[in-house]
């Protein structure tokens, strides 16, 4: 792998979305907007048929320390992109400016827009709730983490949020995402157990369970199954391949065959930046760069 | 170690046998240090003893005279004088009801301020008012007495005009506020022990911090809660100056707080204001309200350790 | 939604969520807002009390009312003796119940093998903690007047707070003594200490903050305790010093002291509160304002010293 | 017992809380006249806590609003204490009520009973139980406790037997809980020693007590030293324990409560009794007259004549 | 590299000391005695000039936990020897039973013998005081931990620890540590000052300097740089290079690169047993195992 010294490392120039919004003037209309990507070195040019959400020079900054420099990456709809990069890059930090959890932290600060489609809102923005953005946009994370409360309470937990009282709503709604999650058959008859009783791999199911009943925009995992053994870990790796078609997903994981079997596009991260953004095909098995390159084959990480 | 010098390591070792002497000293000191160590250990446990061996053989005494139905039934408490009862259930109400309303006052307050030091203040708030907070706790109870007679119950004559100077409304409301930084730093230390991740799964629901709190953080702490409530409770049922100098020691039994009444510590101080005849049933007497108290609180404070070691087990 | 297969149900539809996220954030503030009050309201009733003793006993602040006795006259009377034995039991029960405490923590944390006996050890400590100081007063009634003859004297006074106090000691030190990091002791072990060695050399010099602001803490929860001193017997007239402790004639140093009558800060106060007549409530009041201020400040420097010792030790 | 190395230097005094105003300021004065080169503490157990105290040796002087009692003798004989008994004082003891109270104009003896007696305990709960005319009101109880004489005093005056008292009520060794419990309480009624009124008598009303000539009297003074207060005055007294009184700054101690003392009685509140009878005193106890001139039976009613006489005949 | 599946994988079998001493049959005499290393599947034979210390058949428990499964290894004399493997494969707790800091936590246990040259005894032998086993082996640990003294008494600690109390005796020493160590002219101006003032890399050198001033006969390095930037930690695998003729010296690190740069020998550890053992150039040229190789060329771990 060749690397051009044109581009200067620094992968800011990378990725540019030719027909996204330009941030403070948002496009109309409900449609979401066709883009394509131009990667510099390789002069090719890949499309995304629709995007979910634009990443648009974001940093991100615990107290002083930089720890996003510049991200640029669109989210396509209905598809899994998978962030990968060495511990430490930053992957946790990108995937957590989605739902605002940074917000929770004091002293945290977000630059640049991530505009969600069709609406056209900067998630990161000023004037956007957190809470409203959580509401939309859900999350699994690295360690299972049910509430200390019955499987069916866990499922409903969002819905009760959300002010909804009716028993047979709530019971239809949890067995909907239970299904989704395809954990129904195995809960179904100890509904009223509690979910800390599940093993490892029902509670990550459990949370994604959860994290669907709300019908999140965007889903967003964390390394869903790095504390999960390899039995559960390939279930979990099937549900997300069919989740693809109901919402789009988000995944962060340090596990590379992960990235290649699950993902549609694949993003390589290093030290706080974007080093690579392609097709998951194509960033696997052709990568640009030489640092990812080298990532992908285990030199380093 | 083998006799042999270590000849490939000439370079200026000490040589074995000085540093075996010297250790020999060092290892013998190190055992007789150990022993004293050891003692100091045990007066924790020659204390629990003392009070468990006092408290009993005084009391037997006092049950050769009583009979352990009448202590448990009767109604009245009147040891000291000619006509003699001898129930403990006027002591125990009155303490019971201090007790309650302390609670009234410190569990909710406790918990509300815990919630809020956890869960939104920000980390400076915490670590400045935590410490104050706690100095409420520090205040000597004979000020808190002092309190409660003066500034509290005349207070609360504007309210309800027909409170007697001495009631148990005004002691326990004092003892409530007392106990408020107790409760609200172990609910909090509980709070803060369940695992970030938890909270964070709540919020990426779309979660306010309220229903955070309250939907996950409280209920997964709840043991700890439920710690911090019973540790609360064994501090109330053993307070004794502020109930001594505002709540009468008049042994009354009744559960209104607008009366006066003794409780089983304010007995303890009534009679030892007076003289102790060793060996007099009056003296047997505090002694057997002694040890109605010291159970009573052992078995709040061995169910609150309990769950509080359930608890920090449990995360 | 329209990029959602399933038709979005009416509670998840963007503007409803909104509403609904209004009254839910309208809450959240709320809570705060009850939570600050309450937080506030019991800093400002610590600030009330205080000020209520200041204002009440302002009269009674002066040189006299620091080297007068007690007197049948108000405006006469002083704390004299009150703040002298105070001081004289302080210096009792600091000695006794700091090198014991720490011993014991020592013991615990350092040399202790994980077995049952240590378990019956540390589970006396945690009972301990949660006596009633009123059953530490039986307990010295019993064991130190009439056992060992001590009377009513000051090392009985010293004695009892100093068991009082012990399990403060115990858990304020173990907790600093865990502080120090493990690495250092591999060290030092690694280097060929002895247990002792490491202790004395490093865990106790490490943790000496914490030490003394368990020493504090503890002294502090003492210098107010009045129910045990008077189960001991301690009320009553006395308007003379303990003998002095350094005397003119060789060895210079006496300690029959030890063994005088006395009376102490919170017993004074109790005195003075129990007297209705409004010139003595004053007295009560300025006495109450002295001892509130020596615990606020002992309690002060334990922060002040618990807070410089953290920054100053980064391990 | 335990008896002290330090005894020597400390004149201990416990006892009678009626007393104990008096004896704090003789105390105090003697150690202000002495600066401080002798020490006196002063304690309330209550009469009866006191002899208790002295009959073990424990204090020098006990201070007593009632005689000694047989039961005490006895115990002091068996333990070896010999003393001296100086009365120093007589008492009114004062039943008052709150000032709101504008119920009760007098009391009988017998209504004293009714509110008293140990069979009233439990059923005896409101004012109107006492004299139907008296409102419904809760009836508050102050009074001192067992080991107090006063309490035995009373007791024996109005009971007809020392210590048969109600229980349920709030006692207190110490009179100014008391004096606090009446004064905060509309419904209260209490008794306690003269001294505790008047240092309160602007919160609290005495009531007027029908004597046995059918005459409503109020406490007072007067009303002792003419004996009219009756049978609610009494002497009080100090007993001396003989090998106390050899100490000089014990005999330092009397001469001069035997002096200044009846000056510092009527300033706390009590008769003080006439000169002569302090100079028989001090003469009884220069003397070294042992024992009591009452034979340990509870009585009532004994005037400051009554009480000349015995004295002199000691 | 071809697994011969006669060794069955198990490593026991692979080394075998064929002149050491027999357990509980010592040799006499003061000379380090010589070894040769049988590694079975290559049939090569490797000298060890001298021997100081001969592990044989060591197991290590925790509690029911079998953390060391029977080692045998031979630790030459005035050498490094490295130990390297994945995490949690039992390389510290191999390395912490030379100075047998196991006995300071309950219920742990040691089998098989540690036998120490010249004098022959055995360091995990029941007999043997662990404290006396202390102060002829020191360590340095993975993160820097001077005590919270001054520098010139973090180096004289050992030496007061046995009883010198002559202040000359006590400069002469720490100077000649601090030089050992090669921190003497950066921290000889300011003896008096605290430890904790030191920078990361001084901080171990002075740990390092602590350790060489009670001249012990091994020095144990667990993961000594792994706290450390690049630059500190060059300087001390400079150190303990120059080390080398002072003193033996065993270390941990999981820093291939580093084990290839300062051992002399390296001994490869997986899941508590000894897979590999031989001169450094060999195990980092041409491993006999696949899995040796697999680990060093950073396929897994
Ligand atoms: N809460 C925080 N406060 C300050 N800095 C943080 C915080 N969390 C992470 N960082 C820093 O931000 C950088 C990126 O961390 P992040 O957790 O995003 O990495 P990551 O790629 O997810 O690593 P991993 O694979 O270990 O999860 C790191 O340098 C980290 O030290
Ligand atoms: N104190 C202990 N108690 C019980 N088990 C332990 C303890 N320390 C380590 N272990 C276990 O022993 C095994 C070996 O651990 P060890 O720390 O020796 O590994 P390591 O090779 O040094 O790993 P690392 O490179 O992470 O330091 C691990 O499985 C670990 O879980
Ligand atoms: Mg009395
Ligand atoms: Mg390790
Ligand atoms: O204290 P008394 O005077 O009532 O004995």
């Amino acid at each position: 792998m060749i690397e051009t010294t044109s581009t200067r490392g620094t992968p800011e120039s990378i990725l540019r979305n030719e027909e996204s919004a330009r941030p403070g003037q948002p496009q109309a209309g409900a449609a979401a907007p066709r883009v394509s990507i131009a990667v510099d070195d390789t002069r090719q040019t890949r499309a995304i048929t629709s995007v979910k959400a634009q990443v648009e020079n974001v940093n991100f900054y615990y107290g002083q320390n930089r720890a996003l420099k510049n991200l640029s990456i669109p989210i396509a709809d209905k598809q899994v992109t998978a962030l990968i990069g060495p511990s430490g890059c930053g992957k946790s930090t990108f995937l957590r400016c989605f739902n605002r959890m940074h917000d929770l932290q004091p002293d945290t600060r977000y630059e640049g827009s991530i505009t969600l489609h069709p609406d056209n809102i900067n998630l990161i923005g000023p004037g956007i709730d957190p809470i409203e953005v959580r509401m939309r946009i859900g999350m699994v994370f690295q360690k299972p983490n049910p509430f200390p409360k019955t499987i069916f309470e866990n499922v409903a937990y969002g819905l009760r949020l959300r002010g909804v009282r009716n028993r047979a709503t709530l019971a239809e709604e949890v067995e909907k995402a239970l299904r989704g999650a395809a954990l129904w058959d195995e809960v179904k008859d100890r509904l009223q157990d509690s979910a800390l009783a599940l093993s490892g791999g029902q509670m990550q199911r459990l949370c994604i369970a959860r994290a669907l009943a709300t019908t999140p925009e965007i889903l967003l995992f964390d390394e869903p199954t790095s504390a999960l053994d390899p039995i559960a870990t390939a279930k979990i790796e099937e549900l997300i391949s069919t989740l693809r078609d109901q919402v789009t997903v988000l995944i962060v994981t340090h596990n590379m065959q992960q990235a290649a079997r699950v993902s549609d596009y694949t993003a390589f991260m290093y030290l706080g930046e974007l080093i690579e953004f392609d097709e998951a095909a194509k960033i696997f098995t052709n990568p640009s760069k030489k640092a990812t390159e080298d990532y992908i084959t285990g030199r380093y990480g | 170690m083998a006799s042999t010098a270590a000849t490939s390591h000439v370079n200026n070792r000490p040589n074995d046998l000085v540093l075996r002497s010297g250790l020999r000293y060092r290892k013998i000191r190190d055992r007789i240090i150990e022993t004293f160590l050891l003692a100091a250990g045990l007066v924790a446990v020659f204390t629990t003893i003392a009070i468990v061996v006092i408290l009993l053989t005084e009391s037997s005494a006092f049950f050769e005279h009583v009979s352990l139905k009448d202590f448990l039934t009767d109604t009245m408490w009147t040891p000291l004088f000619a006509d003699a009862h001898y129930g403990i259930l006027p002591l125990v109400a009155g303490t019971l009801t201090t007790t309650m309303v302390a609670l009234i006052v410190a569990v909710p307050v406790g918990t509300i301020i815990a919630i809020y030091l956890s869960e939104f203040a920000s980390h400076r708030l915490r670590e400045t008012v935590k410490p104050i907070l706690e100095l409420l706790g520090a205040v000597p109870t004979v000020v808190y007495g002092y309190f409660a007679l003066t500034a509290v119950t005349p207070l609360l004559q504007m309210i309800f005009p027909e409170l007697p100077g001495f009631n148990m409304l005004s002691a326990g409301l004092v003892i409530g506020l007392m106990i408020v930084p107790y409760v609200a730093s172990v609910s909090e230390d509980a709070m803060r022990s369940v695992p970030r991740y938890m909270r964070e799964g709540s919020y990426a629901m779309g979660a306010t911090r309220l229903q955070t709190a309250l939907r996950v953080v409280v209920p997964g702490a709840f043991s700890g809660l439920a710690a911090a409530f019973i540790l609360g409770i064994s501090r109330a049922v053993g307070e004794t100056m502020v109930v001594a100098i505002a709540a009468g020691m008049q042994p009354n039994f009744t559960f209104d707080p607008r009366e006066q009444a003794a409780t089983i510590t304010a007995y303890i101080v009534q009679v030892s204001l007076g003289d102790l005849p060793h060996g007099s049933i009056g003296y047997q007497s505090i002694f057997a309200a002694g040890l109605v108290l010291m159970l009573i609180t052992l078995i709040f404070n061995v169910i609150g350790f309990s769950l509080t070691r359930k608890f920090r087990e449990a995360y | 939604m329209a990029t959602l297969p399933n038709a979005v149900p009416d509670y998840l539809n963007p503007d409803s969520i909104r509403t609904g996220l209004t009254r839910r954030k309208l809450l959240d503030q709320v809570f705060v807002i009850v939570g600050l009050v309450l937080m506030f309201a019991c800093l400002g009733i610590l600030a009330i009390l205080f000020m209520n003793l200041v204002l009440d006993g302002s009269e009674r602040f002066g040189w006299d009312f620091f080297t007068n006795f007690p007197s049948r006259r108000a405006e006469r009377a002083g704390i004299l003796g009150a703040w002298v034995g105070t001081s004289l039991i302080m210096l009792v029960t600091a000695f006794c119940a700091v090198p014991v405490g720490v011993a014991a923590a020592i013991y615990l944390e350092e040399y202790a093998p994980k077995n049952w006996f240590t378990a019956v050890i540390e589970i006396n400590v945690t009972n301990l903690a949660g006596v009633p100081s009123i059953v530490y007063g039986l307990l010295a009634l019993g064991l130190f007047v009439y056992q060992f003859g001590l009377g009513q004297s000051i090392a009985a006074a010293g004695l009892t707070l100093a068991l009082l106090i012990l399990p403060i000691v115990i858990v304020a030190t173990r907790e600093s003594i865990r502080a120090v990091p493990k690495s250092i002791r591999e060290a030092a072990y690694g280097l060929g200490a002895t247990r002792w060695e490491v202790t004395k050399d490093h865990v106790l010099p490490y943790s000496t903050g914490g030490i003394l602001t368990g020493m504090i803490l503890g002294l502090s929860r003492a210098i107010g305790e009045t129910a045990p001193i008077i189960t001991i017997g301690a009320l009553s007239f006395i308007a003379f010093l303990p003998s002095s402790p350094i005397t003119s004639d060789f060895p210079f140093i006496s300690f029959k002291w030890l063994n005088d009558p006395f009376t102490a800060m919170p017993i004074q106060m109790f005195n003075w509160v129990s007297r209705p007549d409004q010139a003595f409530q004053a007295n009560a009041a300025a006495a109450g304002a002295i001892l509130l201020g020596m615990t606020l400040l002992m309690n002060a420097v334990a922060i002040w010293i618990r807070y410089r010792f953290r920054k100053k030790i980064n391990w | 017992a335990p008896q002290f190395a330090h005894a020597q230097s400390v004149i201990k005094i416990d006892g009678s809380s009626t007393v104990f105003p008096i004896a704090e300021a003789v105390a105090e004065e003697f150690q202000i006249s002495k600066k401080g080169k002798v020490r006196v503490t002063v304690g309330i157990a209550g009469t009866g806590g006191g002899f208790k105290r002295f009959c073990r040796g424990e204090t020098d002087i006990s201070n007593a609003s009632r005689p000694i009692l047989k039961e005490e003798m006895e115990i002091c004989a068996a333990a070896g204490i010999k003393y001296m008994e100086l009365p120093v004082a007589f008492d009114a003891l004062t039943v008052v009520v709150n000032p709101q109270n504008n119920w009760v104009k007098s009391l009988t003896t017998a209504d004293l009973k009714k509110m008293w007696e140990p069979g009233a305990q439990g059923r005896v709960s409101k004012w109107n139980q006492v004299r139907s005319e008296w409102p419904a009101q809760p009836l508050m109880l102050f009074g001192p406790g067992a080991d107090s004489g006063t309490f035995d005093y009373f007791t024996e005056a109005v009971n007809g037997k020392a210590k048969a008292s109600r229980g349920d009520y709030t006692a207190s060794e110490d009179d100014n809980v008391l004096v606090q419990g009446v004064e905060n309480n509309k419904n209260a009624i209490g008794y306690f020693g003269y001294a505790y009124y008047i240092a309160h008598k602007d919160k609290m009303r005495a009531v007027p007590i029908v004597n046995p000539k059918g005459k409503e009297v109020s406490p007072s003074v007067e009303a002792v030293n003419d004996g009219s207060y009756n049978p609610l005055s009494r002497p009080l007294f100090i007993y001396v324990r003989d090998t106390a009184a050899a100490r000089a700054e014990v005999q330092e101690f009397i001469k001069f409560y035997l002096t200044d003392g009846a000056k510092l009685a009527q300033e706390v509140g009590y008769v003080p009794l006439p000169a002569n009878a302090y100079q028989l005193a001090l003469k009884h106890f220069n003397d070294k007259k042992l024992g009591t001139v009452f034979g340990g039976v509870p009585e009532v009613g004994v005037t400051i004549d009554a009480l000349l006489a015995r004295e002199g005949k000691l």
